[in-house]
């Protein structure tokens, strides 16, 4: 038994870890952020470079074969400096969908492109109507000579602004809310009838408006069997929401760090803040948040690990991530309220770091349902006859 | 044990709701609403001279200066009704905050001069009192103001100075002298904006707006004439002033119109084909808040009634701050929840059917800038030292 | 507008709490409840020639006339010191039912015989399976010639040790959850086939099992019309959880209280616990949860005016009182809780007061619905379509 | 990043499954379960007796005095197969705090006279630490112990002794020196609780039952041969078994089981016809906990693993004994709410048949007792503050 990243594993944290701290300070997020692009390709370029775009993937594919684990590793690392270039996007989500797709073609074409950097992707799955509900699909794909073809509107794209390629949920079969009959489709950002209406998210990164208007896609952009794209969302969604819950343990903890020493200088009735009990026992509770959410996550590992190997089954992984996320989003809430509470009138300024830590934390509890949504989901697993 | 109001005051109600609803149109409401476009000062301005032409500006003050002479039964039920109008309240740095120091410390010769531009909304206040080393701790405030002649001659920083991007007139407290306890010697000024020396950097906050500055002081010179009453004495009256801002912020009527929107708008947002109000869940959250709610609207009212029978509030009147913040920041914490995903949209140019929603940018704002209101005003956690130290004796 | 009590109420007030400062200090109520009875006779005739037993009763019966807001007064001050005498249950709840009831001939027979201190009375509704559902009722009322046959159980009846009438409701018609069919019977406690299994409850009241094997009522025993019981018990509900909800406050005010004044004298550290600022915290959220359900009351006592005066609906006013208990039990929880915890070791023990008030809490707190079940039916008003 | 037994710890977890599961008979688990009953001490040292007799009865002592020798993950696996089993842990006194104090403190004399019959939990042991005016503030104690040729005379009050009514012994902390500071003069005495003078005074308890009391000396002579280590130094000695009793503070595998009796009795428990466990509020209350015990379970896992693999333990073990007590807590009281009115019966001599209910008198005792579990052993207040100090260097 054990709870350390393997030397591999400490390799690239320790590599993101510097990255972070040597080449990403807050005003170089805040001018990439301002940029066109909203991104920066260099750094991308240095990621690809660097190895960090390979982590998941086999590989036969030029991958890094790691697992969630590593993937946990560069996330934290990433969180603890908002970097916003589309590595979860990317790398974890697109990336995750991928590397389960059963469509070897397929993979063969956009895996390496993905690790060498070129080709940024996004799932698209949200709908006005859905909310958080990956199974409440109304965008259609109907049987067309050989393919299908795409009619809908998915709305909040992650990175929207800058994918080249989309995975889009639709419906082959069954209605509204049925789990069996949605499908998976790469779908490519500049293919004849995708509209995209990119705009600013409040944590810097992008999201768009993707309208299909009779988009024609054929068999080979189908990620598995038609209709069974819920199936290989399940399989990849423990991996989605560890990578984001391991991105917001690293802000956690940056922001409870950064309160903890802006407490013990600020001076106010003649003592640092930090002296007075009452603050004292809610640092002490925004610690233990922190503590108990790094320790969700890596029961979150270990269980992925039992999965991989056979010796647990999926719904005990399953009901853990739910957990996970549903952890994150409490104590992220209580350690970003009261980051800003316990920093008093700079904490509510865009020139300090911390509401742009807060900001990230909060498009997190969003990100793949909110905490009630997967503390339901949990119920659902754990408490039904 | 009775909330009855009676007959005159029942009329007295309609006809602030008549003239609510004449007066205050959809037009004005978007653009009260919004601090950062750019006829924001105008449109202000603008309402409150109507305001002042119905003689209604000044609730608060004695009539013999310009103040309504109305009961407290009547200001509280115009507050009241504000409030559920969706009205935002006057400017206060003027007609709240710096005219009841004028009228009870100034001079003739100051209340000649600056009431009546206030009540006619022709100066428009800021308030200079916290400072970078100084926030829930305003005594430790270091802004100098050395006397020399005729004038002070002032150097500091203050800072959250709310609007002083519009303001002809700033009221400062400054240290004139170096006292033992560091509340004495320091002194309540007015200073001109226009005057040399003054320079405004906007602050834009969490929600990406600015409303909120900071103030720079460098050698300005400000005429002894604009001290209010004594030197050194600026303690005692900003302290009048504070225990005058206390009383009626637990904001009820306001937090009611937003629950009620709240609800409006959980019929509509979809979870899994059913609306999230009849989500079990969500309805255990809204009615924590709603029930919070529906107690300090009782508090609130037995305050009232306490000042209303002449009395002095009660203790109870101490925790409408606290309750009403925690409220509201509650009902904004729900609404972004509501919003999802589209809660951190900063969707330009994109219409709410572009983007797909309709609620998200002002979920967000509301949350992000709501957090301020624990901090402000003596944080949250100074007021319950101010308890457990005033009613219960700790 | 006003929140002050009337000089008649606030005669009666001053009058119960003269009594509990003078005549119910700890160790006599602790006497009384180790005594064979449970309470005392003595007290209660006494409470019987002051009026407290004649409070909300007509005045054509011998009654007072008084309204809600009497029976809070009296039972804020009984709360505080937490007075085991059944008035809750003989005068609040059983006479509550009975002043409602159109049966005027068995009100004629009843109520004098409770102002004068001679009958003691509780309301028999709950089932082994009914939890907290009223209209749950499987006790059977079967006709019988000119009248019915009971049969069921009925548990946790409050003042069950000592009650001579009880209020049973049995289903003379419709389905176990049936809304309609339940009907309220007066059965008297030596009336043959009542078996009255008495103990005590951690308040020091009793509360007993009641088991009815053909027990034969006649018509006359009716309080209202036949499978009309629902209605006449949600007539009287705000009355029962305002008298309790005002007993509560009372425990909670005294605990409250008690708490400040050891926090200021029990050193610990050199210094006062009271001086230590978290204490301090909790001591003034508990005193503002205090003060929230006191505003809470008065806004049922004044919508409850509203009511009879036919200014307000009756919904509203069901609102306000389930929102009344959940404030109590919300609250009454934290307080009870903070008590103790401030206490220490002392706030553990049987010989303080402290726990004693915690338990009476406690058994409001379960009385006629908790928390939860009070907000769900709160909800059940507010949001349903 | 793996929570994996070796092969080894697998067949030692299973070994002791068996065990538990041939010698833990039903039967003494009702007697071990109930400290109220009259045959509770034979009960508790039969069991003990036959954990020694396998060689159990003292894990976490050095082998040469005759500990386990089991590793750290032995240990751990050990104690939460206990935990899961409902078996209740070892009366703590002898064997888990006076015990480590013996043998690292006490003289060979000592050692040889005291730890077998421990061991062979032939002496029942019990704490003497808290005084009336001396609980969180553990240095405040003021019992007196004078030096008197072969002797110290002990006088004062020691207060919430567990099990005292049981004891032979007590272990004291008393004053034999007014030093400058408090926590000097204090020494660590070892007495036979039929020495002369002493007087155990119950204390009931607000769950109505009798397992504190107060323990009275009034000059009684204590052999200066039971004095441990160096007069005046007793507090360093006790501080190290402070220490050596915050681990293992969680109680998660307690909690466990406890969480699956709560499932099991909210799938009986109905509400409108509903089990309560179906039912959505009730759920996340459920979940609240469940979720937080997962995540806690991890903590103490990685509290164990850092030990196992011979490091100390990082700061997270600091939160074990804050979280660990407030979940049960928190079980403690979702029982008390699953058992609804039931929960305040004092059924007496009535069957659960007859009263109506099955589980009432234990989960108001649960919820009662477990009051005291957040204020022993370092209040949770004394525990924040020490995590504030220790862990974020405030």
């Amino acid at each position: 038994m054990n709870f350390e990243f393997s030397e591999e594993q400490t390799m690239i944290k320790d590599s993101v870890s510097r990255f972070v701290r040597e080449q990403y300070d807050f005003d170089t997020r805040r001018g990439i952020i301002e940029s066109d692009d909203g991104i920066s390709r260099e750094f991308w370029t240095m990621f690809a470079e660097l190895g960090w775009l390979s982590v998941p993937f086999a590989e036969e594919y030029g991958g890094f074969g790691g697992n969630v684990v590593d993937i946990a590793a560069v996330m934290e690392e990433m969180g603890k400096g908002i970097v916003v270039e589309p590595y979860a996007s990317t790398v974890v989500v697109f990336g995750g969908l991928l590397s389960a797709s059963t469509n070897a073609a397929l993979k063969e074409q956009v895996i390496p492109s993905i690790i060498e950097g070129n080709c940024l992707g996004s799932f698209a799955y949200m709908e006005p109507q859905s909310r958080y509900e990956m199974s409440d699909v109304s965008t259609t794909a109907t049987a067309s000579g050989d393919g299908y073809t795409l009619n809908g509107v998915k709305t909040v794209v992650a990175n929207g602004g800058t994918a080249n390629k989309f995975v889009v949920s639709a419906r082959t079969s069954g209605e509204q809310f049925d789990h069996s009959g949605v499908s998976l489709f790469l779908v490519d950002a500049t293919a004849p009838g995708v509209d995209v209406k990119a705009y600013k998210m409040m944590d810097g990164q992008s999201a768009a408006t993707l309208t299909l208007t009779d988009v024609a896609v054929d068999q080979g952009q189908l990620l598995n069997a038609a209709g069974g794209g819920m199936g290989l969302i399940e399989q990849v969604m423990p991996q989605i929401l560890i990578g984001l819950s391991a991105e917001a343990l690293g802000i956690m903890a940056t922001l409870n760090t950064l309160t903890v020493e802006y407490s013990k200088t600020r001076q106010q009735f003649g003592a640092p803040i930090g002296s007075f009990q009452v603050l004292q026992h809610r640092m002490v509770d925004t610690f233990m948040g922190c503590e108990q959410t790094k320790s969700m996550l890596y029961r979150g590992l270990c269980e992925s690990k039992s999965v991989a190997e056979g010796e647990t089954d999926a719904v005990a992984l399953a009901k853990t991530v739910h957990a996970l996320k549903a952890t994150v989003a409490r104590y992220g809430k209580i350690i970003g309220e009261e980051a800003i509470q316990l920093h008093g009138g700079i904490g509510m300024t865009d020139e300090l770091n911390i509401g742009h830590y807060v900001k990230r934390l909060m498009m997190i509890n969003t990100s793949y349902g909110d905490g009630d949504f997967h503390q339901k989901a949990f119920n659902q697993l754990s408490y039904s006859a | 044990m009775d909330i009855k109001f009676s007959a005159e005051d029942v009329a007295f109600r309609n006809e602030v709701r008549e003239f609510f609803a004449a007066e205050y149109i959809g037009e004005a409401t978007t653009r009260l609403g919004d601090s950062q476009s750019t006829d924001y000062k105008s449109a202000i301005v603008g309402w409150q001279k109507k305001l002042h032409a119905k003689g209604w500006i000044a609730p608060g003050w004695p009539k013999e200066y310009g103040g309504t002479g109305w009961t407290s039964t009547q200001k509280f039920i115009y507050e009241t009704e504000r409030g559920l109008a969706g009205i935002p309240d006057v400017v206060p740095f003027g007609l709240k905050m710096v005219a009841p120091v004028i009228y009870t410390f100034g001079s003739e010769e100051q209340k000649a001069r600056f009431l009546p531009r206030i009540l006619n909304s022709d100066d428009w206040w800021c308030q200079g009192y916290s400072e970078p080393g100084a926030g829930s701790d305003l005594a430790a405030l270091s802004t100098s103001a050395d006397y020399a002649g005729d004038n002070y001659i002032v150097n500091g920083r203050k800072i959250w100075t709310t609007f002083a991007q519009y303001a002809d007139w700033i009221f400062c407290l400054v240290r004139t002298s170096k006292g033992i306890r560091r509340q004495e010697g320091i002194s309540f000024l007015l200073i001109d904006m226009n005057t040399p020396g003054i320079t405004v950097k906007p602050i834009v906050t969490i929600d990406g707006k600015h409303s909120l500055n900071e103030v720079l002081f460098e050698d300005v010179a400000v005429p002894t004439e604009n001290l209010i009453g004594e030197q050194d004495k600026g303690w005692t009256y900003a302290k009048a002033l504070l225990a005058h801002e206390r009383t009626g912020m637990a904001e009820v009527a306001d937090s009611k119109r937003m629950l009620e929107g709240l609800k409006q708008r959980a019929t509509t947002e979809i979870n899994g084909g059913k609306p999230m109000i009849e989500d079990p869940v969500f309805q255990m959250r809204m009615s924590d808040i709603e029930m919070e709610l529906m107690a300090l609207e009782y508090t609130e009212l037995r305050v009232f009634a306490s000042m209303a029978a002449g009395g002095m509030p009660g203790p109870e009147s101490s925790l409408l701050k606290i309750k009403g913040t925690e409220i509201s920041q509650a009902i904004h914490e729900l609404q972004l929840q509501l919003a999802a995903n589209y809660g951190g949209a900063l969707a330009g140019d994109l219409s709410s059917d572009e983007l797909g929603h309709d609620f998200a940018a002002e979920a967000r704002g509301k949350y992000m800038y709501g957090r301020a209101a624990t901090i402000y005003g003596g944080s949250n956690e100074v007021q319950r030292n101010v308890i457990a130290k005033a009613v219960l004796g700790l």
